[in-house]
């Protein structure tokens, strides 16, 4: 992780009517990191993919999910943290096959399966930077 | 603000045009299903998907894409996707999708 | 306040860039409720103006700052709350005439010094619902 | 997307026209102020804010614009707001700003 000088929380229920908005949330952080546009759109694919699949496992003990923007200079890294730990390891190789390699083609670093407290964490820096 | 997904659709000689206008994901994609499968299933054509007002789509939109297509070739029919944006084609090309469905 | 059915928080640093965040996330909200393109602005500025106002008096004590975005099936809440309770009724009659008159003709009601632990709350309900 | 704020300035006969690009709010005011107030001092002429691109403004930014006209009083000349958004107006028309500035 980069070091960070912003931290941004996004917290949803698990709705997908409520995905468009992390989307929203990702234009507007981006734009004043300085991504440009085509970075910008990769990022909110990548964040996109990961809120439809929590989405669409939802969870019995929690009401909401939360996603952290950490902005630093040069960079956004996104993490993922709910109060249900059987949201944890989530994307399956086999049938997620298609959203997985979109993330980890889009995004400069993906952990799918974060061994902290946060349920997926992924990073993109600003060219020029990598 | 939230786009959602409209659709216009029209009958050509020997295909169906639908031209996709807002965006695809989790939240649109049941109906972008519905409307797909319904052209392929009543029409037995070839299909256009016009996606020049399409601003977004992830994998649950291409995985829809997909499913369509094995219905159309259920009929010997084929699907035409017509102009992408950059950010999308990019997604058919990570994904290998540029190589099943007809881009123009 | 109306019976909730979706909550949406946001938290933002003390910083002016991120306000603009606010209200995107307003607009993808209040698209949802299935407000016109006339109230989601009035929502907009009506926040905006209550995140200006908290961001240009900051915190010692916290670091940010959140907005909760409470969704009935036709209106919606907004409230703002912080650790740091010196941030209460913040809104001067005399200095921030401009402001206040902004958000009460935009809202349909605003507690600008509420005594719960908002600092702020208000509400738009959808035309037609009134 | 965050638009920001940007500008395009012309001088005109008697007058200069700046043209706003974007939303004025508590991160851009800074820039609006120094803008408005360096064209006042400057040219010393009627000013003419054309806001047919502006999509968004707050109570930061209206009070810039009186702080602007206060400066323009003092050299005998006004402020002319064009091309407002009904969204924009609207905020005018709340505010009684409307009987402060000259509104096309
Ligand atoms: N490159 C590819 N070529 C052909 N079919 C593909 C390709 N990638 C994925 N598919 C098919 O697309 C469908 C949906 O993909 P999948 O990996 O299940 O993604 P998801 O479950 O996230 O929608 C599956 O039927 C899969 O076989
Ligand atoms: N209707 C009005 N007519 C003339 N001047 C006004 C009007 N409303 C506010 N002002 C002036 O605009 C400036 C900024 O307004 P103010 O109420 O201080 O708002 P804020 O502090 O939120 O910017 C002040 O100089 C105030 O006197």
């Amino acid at each position: 992780m980069n070091s960070v000088n912003d931290k941004i929380e996004l917290t949803l229920p698990f709705k997908a009517e409520y995905v468009s908005v992390a989307r929203l949330v990702a234009s507007g952080v981006c734009s004043r990191i300085g991504f440009d546009i085509e970075a910008i759109e990769d990022i909110k694919v990548a964040i996109s993919e990961v809120c439809s699949k929590i989405v669409s496992i939802g969870s019995e003990i929690a009401n909401s999910y939360t996603i952290v923007y950490d902005v630093s200079e040069n960079a956004l890294d996104v993490s993922y943290v709910c109060d249900d730990p059987s949201l944890k390891c989530i994307f399956d190789e086999e049938k997620d096959g298609l959203a997985i390699n979109i993330i980890t083609a889009l995004m400069d670093s993906v952990v799918l399966c974060d061994k902290s407290n946060r349920i997926i964490s992924m990073s993109k820096v600003l060219e020029g930077n990598r | 603000m939230s786009e959602g997904l409209k659709f216009v659709q029209e009958e050509l000689n020997d295909s169906v045009k639908l031209s996709l206008f807002g965006e695809v994901d989790i939240y649109t994609s049941q109906e972008l299903k519905e409307k797909l499968y319904s052209i392929v299933d009543n029409n037995q054509t070839d299909l256009i998907i016009d996606c020049k007002e399409l601003n977004y789509i992830d994998s649950t939109g291409l995985g829809i894409f997909v499913g369509a297509l094995k219905k159309t070739k259920q009929y010997g029919k084929k699907i035409v996707i017509t102009s992408l944006k950059d950010n999308i084609k990019k997604l058919f090309i990570i994904t290998g999708l540029d190589k099943v469905f007809v881009i123009e």
